[in-house]
């Protein structure tokens, strides 16, 4: 029992480094590298419940089949806050750079 | 806004040492674990589970794999949203941006080309066997998915320069097939049985075969092309002048 | 009396993953410099694949390891390039400029 | 072909995979995008209407999904709460839907940015097809896994679609909410570890049966309260909000605060109040209803100070969010009579309403080119439908007759003079007086034309942008004097409520 | 539904159909907006009037209209309901053809119409609540209905009016709100039942019923202008002078006094507040606001502005004489006042409407020799004026009359007193208005005179405060006739067994 007890500690201490960085870091990416700790923390405190040594009985498949997809997903959303988080820093750069353009030409009205 | 701007700035001189607001939150956090950490500590040896549920109604369930059982059958219903969340995920991509190609085509480098030319059949291959061997040992959709979108990624990283020209369309109806088939499987299944996902007995092997495939595939090309960063190049609508469009943020 | 050697290696090897990972964690979510953290998490997640064949769940490791070294990493690194370059643009352009403000007071526009 | 019989269970699908297939279909086709939603639309609204008569006639039901019973399948459940927020989320999403249609189109007649108006047309659909999937699937289901999936399917969806606008402001909003909103799944998920390592099932009927004071259950519903709390936003958690509500697009403001907030908030309800009932505490339900009336005052006060119109209909959303809130801590002594009478109307009244002046909001805005309270004098002389609906809306907000805000301020009221609980009562006035201020703040100025006022001959705003904010506002209107029917479905198949109003109800 | 339930909805219906048609009527149809209104309110006076004759005649008048347990609409229409609903209907019609006159050529007419028929709407509806949650959706729905005329000019002053009538109105409603929701709960009732609640509530949650009726009061005196509470009135003065005669005389002063009676004498019903002893308050509250209003209304050079301090104080009859609900003559004399006081009001508004659009005359300054040049709008204007102060043979006196001698059967020498010093009063602040007006000389031109129609100023203008001039006049003397707002005022009495 000291393996489950191991890693369900090891998940938990994951999920609250996780936490802990993503409230007080400012970059984006160091926000998504949290939340991406924080998620494999839970995914290893749910599987290690699951877990018999060998000969000791059957395994749990239904933790496993939710990490799993709980893996897949976290993956998509991963890639879709990084897009997000780029595209954050794109178009306030863009943004930046029209409102430059605009101030070097003569005030025009708004419409 | 303004926490925000706060913890924005806090975090800048963050290396010199921790302010009163983080020394809080990191005491909060402490507490937080320890008290998790000591009902984790405390809770009964045996979890209770649904192993024996599980291991009980296996034999019905068309495959031999527990966790594709519950995967796909038993809580199939659940990978149905999966998928769709998947799906998702390249919609609100290509929502954002187009995809990411270099201006102009480089020059393929021969060791890239060679290392691309042996793995990605070699990945499909195993992502095929993956996919197969999903019924009985560990394996399938996901994985296989992983596998061919890794390979997906392999390719988008060499820049070939043949994948800028990839058609929107076909790739929408790639990206869709696997959320189409389940969907359809899942309906059929309704006609057969009244229950949505509810396989008959008999087929539910194929038919969890056929759904792992379609999946697989759509998985690959959705991570593939959530890691491409956008729509492709013709999924501009059409009509429309070019000059300022949506992805006007690409290249300043 | 071979149980119990089993056992304790097998104890012995948790540890030994248990507190690499956790070091690996730790210095991937403090480490200064993005570039290393994302490195470190490739390596991390490779170290998850580990713990996950050890929890005997080899569907779960297998994604784990297909995904967290062949998908999450390219993205991060892909995504990190993308930053890093429009950065240098903005840097060009303006170095002073405060960018917080300007998306508070920024307004859609019909 | 037991599947097509009206009394078979397997009808409950049918609001959570018509939306899924319009989806994929809306991703998949280049034409005709809307037609495939608006079926989709009128057509859940007609699933919704057959699962109601089931429920009158057949009483609450379960659906096991692949035939699997409970321990390993997946069950999903109608009864009365349920089918009414799926109603609330039809109809408004009806409404939505034909806005979505007017607003882009308005938008793409403008010739300078067609083109990325088109854009994020062609994106909106597919998105917003498979968020209300998920809020469908999150009413019906009774798996606390399969909740979290839906709560990630509502969460990607809604973040991209207030990321769609494509300015700055919103993508760094929605970049927020995108990562509040995985907080808050992981969270909860966190939650459901905890309660599976603790009761070993994951169907709500199950958990309920086992419920008992152990730590591990405690410790995961605080954590999957603390998870959906940041996604309902009250009022400690409710920094992500204002901005990624106002500076989305209007059908997409509409959808958020309408909509998705509620989808966390009925879960959150549900547990506490039916899976959890046996080991919730009074001071716990005190300190959500502490929470709540903060949230009400400080709402109120910030949407008083907006600038903006959309932030001030975000903030009121934060303010009226407490409302719901408030009803906790009058449960214990009332028997649960009116709680959920009280939270249904609420959020019922508040997704009309708050729909309707969202999208008044995004029509003057997209009329004017701005959204500045101090510059909208005049509207109504051009805008007079919207401006009706706005004060329609605005007396729901408020909670006057005969509104259905007034329904839920009623029963609340009543609640908390019948347990003693006057401070709560007052906290409600106090609300309601806020929200007058700031709703009337705003109809000041649409009611002034000012002398100077150029009555100038702007483009036609479409039917479709005008109409459905006021039938949305005249339904949060006459929510209130229909009231015994939602309390009639309410009362179907709920024990303590057929006992409270036994055949009472027409 | 039975025949008399229709004729309640179609009392409704009557304005309120007209009102959503005006709305969406196109600004220049004029004519078919005049027709519409006109319509309306002659249909309703008539449909009022046949209620009245079936109240007289013992029918029972009722909707029930059940939305959550505990609570139900509930329209009814008893004698008192009646007076109210009469009142207004008649001064209504009045009140529309003058507006048509008096914004003629201005614009956004429709949506001003379309509210003014909603206006008159919810009047009615207050009117005929059979209960306080009704009582209290019409009265938060007056309330919203005319705040949009208060603001109609759109100017920053008219603004700011708007602004702070809102605040107290809705203060007040959600005051009310909290009150009602409280009685409910602890009587479990809010139905107007002619004897109020039971008395045993009494023994056991006397403080709390004290209370709540302090509320209540707090709740309507926001609209009854009650002193303290009366600081929106003076302002709201700067709307039009039709909304001014709308505010003061049809709807929202007499809508609060009437929610006073209603309080006192079906909610709690008048044994239950003899036996709380809480009427003294009202009493004291009810003097204070009739001295405070016409002391201030002394110091105005402002016309509309004194008339609406004037109002403040005269409304506080009736709910003084309401306070006395031990003595039948006096509570005649508030009741009648009801009624009474809108006539003489809305003349006096009607004519001062009328000096504004015709020569441009706001302050009493301005006044001298007024009516040589508009001889018949000063006669209204006297008859109202004297009527004010209690000159006989007007209706004021009448009431006036009744009040004194109840406070005198009472031995409530300081009523007396009350009514003694403030008919001083009145004197005070309205003759010399009349006596510049009649006996002063034209300085210099007047500020904006304009020359409308063949009359001293139009027909339309001239007409309706003449009417009311001589209903007043006619009401008063004869006021023992079988017809006449005292002989209904007696009816009430009667029906409540007081």
């Amino acid at each position: 029992m000291i393996t489950t007890l191991l890693y369900s500690m090891t998940g938990l201490i994951l999920f609250a480094m996780g936490l802990f960085t993503l409230i007080i870091h400012s970059h984006p990416l160091r926000k998504i590298l949290a939340v991406n700790v924080m998620s494999t923390g839970v995914f290893l405190i749910l599987v290690a419940a699951a877990y018999k040594p060998l000969g000791l009985g059957k395994i749990d498949p239904v933790p496993h089949a939710m990490v799993l997809t709980g893996i897949v997903v976290s993956v998509s959303v991963t890639a879709l806050a990084l897009l997000l988080a780029c595209r954050v820093q794109e178009t306030s750069n863009l943004d930046l750079l029209e409102r430059r353009k605009q101030e070097a030409r003569p005030k025009e009205s708004n419409q | 806004m303004r926490t925000e701007e706060k913890i924005i700035t806090r975090s800048r001189n963050r290396h010199k040492r921790l302010d009163a607001f983080q020394r809080i939150l990191l005491l909060l956090v402490i507490c937080l674990t320890t008290l998790l950490g000591s009902i984790i500590w405390t809770m009964p040896e045996n979890p209770p589970g649904l192993a024996d549920a599980v291991a009980l109604m296996q034999e019905h369930s068309g495959v031999k794999s527990p966790v594709t059982a519950v995967l796909l059958n038993f809580r199939g219903y659940d990978t149905l949203l999966e998928v769709m969340v998947l799906l998702l995920a390249v919609i609100g991509a290509w929502s954002l941006a187009k995809a990411h190609f270099p201006q102009q085509e480089r020059e393929a480098n021969p060791v890239q080309m060679g290392v691309v030319r042996l793995l990605v059949p070699l990945m499909f291959l195993v992502a095929a066997y993956l996919v197969w061997q999903g019924s009985h040992l560990a394996g399938g959709a996901f994985q296989g998915g992983a596998i061919l979108g890794a390979a997906g990624v392999l390719m988008l990283v060499t820049e070939l320069p043949c994948l800028r020209a990839i058609p929107a369309h076909p790739l929408r109806i790639g990206l869709v097939l696997g959320p189409l088939i389940f969907v359809g499987v899942a309906l059929f299944c309704l006609f057969l049985t009244g229950d949505l996902l509810g396989y008959p007995e008999e087929t539910a092997g194929w038919l969890i075969l056929l759904i792992e495939a379609g999946c697989a595939i759509s998985i690959g090309l959705t991570l593939a092309s959530l890691f491409a960063g956008g729509h492709p190049e013709d999924e501009r609508p059409k009509n429309q002048e070019q000059a300022k469009g949506p992805c006007k943020g690409e290249r300043p | 009396m071979d149980a119990i050697v089993i056992y304790s290696i097998l104890t012995l090897f948790d540890i030994t993953l248990v507190l690499t990972m956790l070091w690996l964690a730790w210095y991937l979510l403090s480490t200064e410099d993005i570039f290393k953290a994302v490195v470190l998490f490739i390596s991390f997640g490779l170290l998850m694949a580990l713990a996950w064949v050890r929890m005997r769940a080899p569907d779960v490791a297998l994604a784990e390891a297909a995904l967290g070294a062949g998908l999450t990493g390219p993205l991060f690194l892909s995504a990190l390039r993308r930053m890093n370059r429009t950065r240098k643009g903005e840097r060009r352009l303006d170095s002073n400029e405060n960018r917080g403000k300007d998306h508070n007071t920024e307004q859609e526009q019909a | 072909m037991t599947a097509f019989q009206l009394a078979a269970p397997a009808w409950m699908i049918v609001p959570i995979i018509l939306p899924l297939i319009a989806g994929l279909f809306c991703f998949l086709f280049n034409r005709r995008i809307f037609a495939i939603a608006l079926t989709a639309a009128l057509a859940n609204l007609l699933g919704v209407c057959i699962l109601i008569y089931q429920l009158l006639f057949f009483g609450p039901m379960r659906c096991h999904m692949g035939g699997w019973q409970t321990p390993i399948g997946i069950t999903l459940r109608t009864d009365g709460p349920a089918l009414l927020m799926l109603l609330t989320t039809a109809i408004t999403g009806l409404a939505v839907t034909l806005y979505a249609r007017g607003y882009f189109s308005y938008r793409i007649l403008n010739p300078r940015h067609a083109a990325r108006h088109q854009q994020q047309q062609r994106y909106f659909w597919p998105l917003w097809m498979l968020l209300l999937t998920g809020l469908n699937g999150l009413f019906l289901s009774n798996d606390i896994f399969n909740l979290y999936v839906t709560l990630e399917l509502i969460a990607i969806s809604a973040a991209s679609l207030a990321a769609l606008s494509g300015k700055p402001a919103s993508q760094l909003a929605a970049f927020r909410y995108l990562l509040v909103s995985l907080l808050g799944s992981l969270t909860y998920l966190l939650g459901v570890v905890f309660l599976y390592r603790s009761c070993g099932v994951l169907d709500l009927d199950l958990l309920q049966n086992l419920m008992q004071n152990a730590p591990g259950i405690r410790a995961a519903l605080a954590l999957m309260s603390i998870g959906l709390l940041l996604k309902t936003a009250l009022f400690p958690l409710h920094f992500w909000l204002p901005p990624a509500h106002a500076n989305a697009l209007a059908p997409v403001s509409v959808i958020l605060s309408a909509l998705v907030v509620k989808g966390s908030f009925y879960l959150l309800f549900r547990f506490w109040f039916e899976v959890f009932t046996p080991i919730i505490t009074t001071s716990a339900l005190n300190f959500m209803g502490t929470l709540g009336a903060i949230a009400i005052v400080w709402g109120a006060i910030q949407a008083m100070r907006q600038p903006r119109l959309k932030l001030m209909v975000a903030y009121s959303t934060v303010s009226q969010l407490g409302y719901l809130f408030i009803a906790f801590p009058l449960t214990r002594i009332d028997g649960n009579i009116h709680i959920w009478g009280i939270v249904i109307f609420m959020a019922m009244a508040h997704a009309c309403a708050k729909s309707a002046m969202f999208m008044v909001a995004g029509t003057v805005f997209l009329h004017l080119g701005h959204d500045r309270i101090k510059d909208l004098n005049g509207i109504r002389a051009n805008l007079p439908i919207t401006v009706f609906a706005y004060g329609i809306a605005g007396v729901s907000l408020m909670g006057l007759p005969p509104s259905g805000g007034f329904i839920a301020k009623w029963l609340l009221l009543s609640s908390a003079l019948t347990s003693s609980q006057w401070w709560w009562a007052l906290v409600i006035i106090v609300g309601s007086l806020l929200a007058m201020i700031y709703v009337f703040r705003v109809m000041s100025h649409f009611f002034v034309i000012p002398e100077d006022y150029a009555f100038t001959k702007p483009t036609p705003v479409s039917p479709l942008m005008e109409w459905p904010a006021l039938a949305l506002a005249l339904i949060s209107l006459l929510l209130g004097l229909a009231a015994s029917w939602p309390l009639y479905i309410l009362a179907q198949g709920n024990v303590v409520l057929a006992q409270i109003f036994p055949g009472g109800l027409p | 539904m039975n025949w008399g339930q229709w004729l309640l909805t179609a009392i409704l219906l009557s304005s309120f159909i007209p009102g959503i048609i005006i709305f969406a009527l196109p600004e220049k149809k004029h004519r078919l907006r005049t027709i519409l209104n006109l319509c309306g309110s002659i249909l309703k006076i008539i449909l009022i009037l046949a209620m009245d004759t079936g109240i007289y005649f013992g029918h029972n008048f009722e909707i029930r209209l059940p939305i959550i347990p505990g609570v139900e609409l509930l329209l009814n229409g008893d004698p008192l309901s009646a007076l109210f609903a009469t009142l207004s209907s008649v001064l209504w019609l009045l009140t529309t053809i003058y507006a048509v006159g008096y914004l003629e050529g201005s614009p956004n007419r429709s949506h001003f119409f379309g509210y003014f028929s909603l206006c008159v709407t919810v009047t009615i509806g207050i009117a005929l609540a059979g209960n306080l949650i009704t009582f209290l959706l019409f009265y938060e729905m007056l309330t919203l209905t005319t705040y949009p005329l208060i603001i109609h000019r759109g100017t920053k002053k008219s603004l700011r009016a708007g602004r702070n009538y809102l605040i107290y109105a809705l203060s007040g409603g959600a005051v009310f709100l909290f009150a009602v929701v409280a009685l409910q709960t602890v009587v479990g009732t809010t139905d107007f039942t002619g004897t109020g609640f039971p008395s045993t509530f009494i023994d056991t949650h006397a403080t709390v019923l004290s209370l709540i009726f302090v509320l209540l009061i707090i709740g309507v005196g926001v609209k009854a202008a009650l002193v303290p509470l009366h600081g929106w009135l003076p302002q709201a003065m700067v709307a039009p002078a039709p909304v001014s005669a709308l505010l003061h005389a049809v709807a929202v002063v007499k809508a609060g006094a009437f929610g006073i009676l209603r309080i006192v004498l079906d909610v709690y019903g008048p044994q239950n507040l003899l036996l709380l002893g809480v009427l003294p308050l009202l009493a004291t509250v009810a003097s204070i606001t009739i001295l405070y209003g016409s002391l201030r209304a002394l110091q105005q050079d402002d016309l509309k502005r004194r008339l609406a301090f004037s109002t403040i104080s005269q409304v506080s009859y009736i709910a003084l004489g309401i306070s006395l609900i031990d003595q039948p003559l006096a509570v005649i004399g508030g009741l009648v006042h009801l009624v009474h006081q809108g006539l003489m009001k809305i003349t006096l508004f009607f004519c001062a409407g009328n000096l504004a659009e015709t020569l441009g005359i706001h302050r009493i300054s301005e006044m001298d020799g007024v009516a040589r040049r508009m001889p018949l709008t000063m006669a209204a204007f006297s008859i109202g004026a004297l009527g004010m102060i209690g000159i006989p043979p007007t209706v004021g006196f009448v009431s006036k009359w009744y009040l004194g001698l109840g406070a005198l059967a009472a031995g409530n020498w300081w009523v007396v007193f009350i009514l003694a010093v403030s008919s001083l009063l009145n004197a005070c602040y309205f003759l010399p208005i009349l006596i510049r007006a009649w006996f002063g000389k034209q300085q210099g031109s007047w500020p904006e005179e304009q020359y409308l129609g063949r009359f001293e100023t139009r027909l339309m203008l001239l007409a309706p405060p003449l009417i009311t001039a001589f209903i007043v006049m006619a009401a008063g003397v004869v006021a023992n006739a079988q017809i006449s707002p005292l002989a209904w005022v007696r009816f009430i009495v009667r029906e409540y067994g007081l």
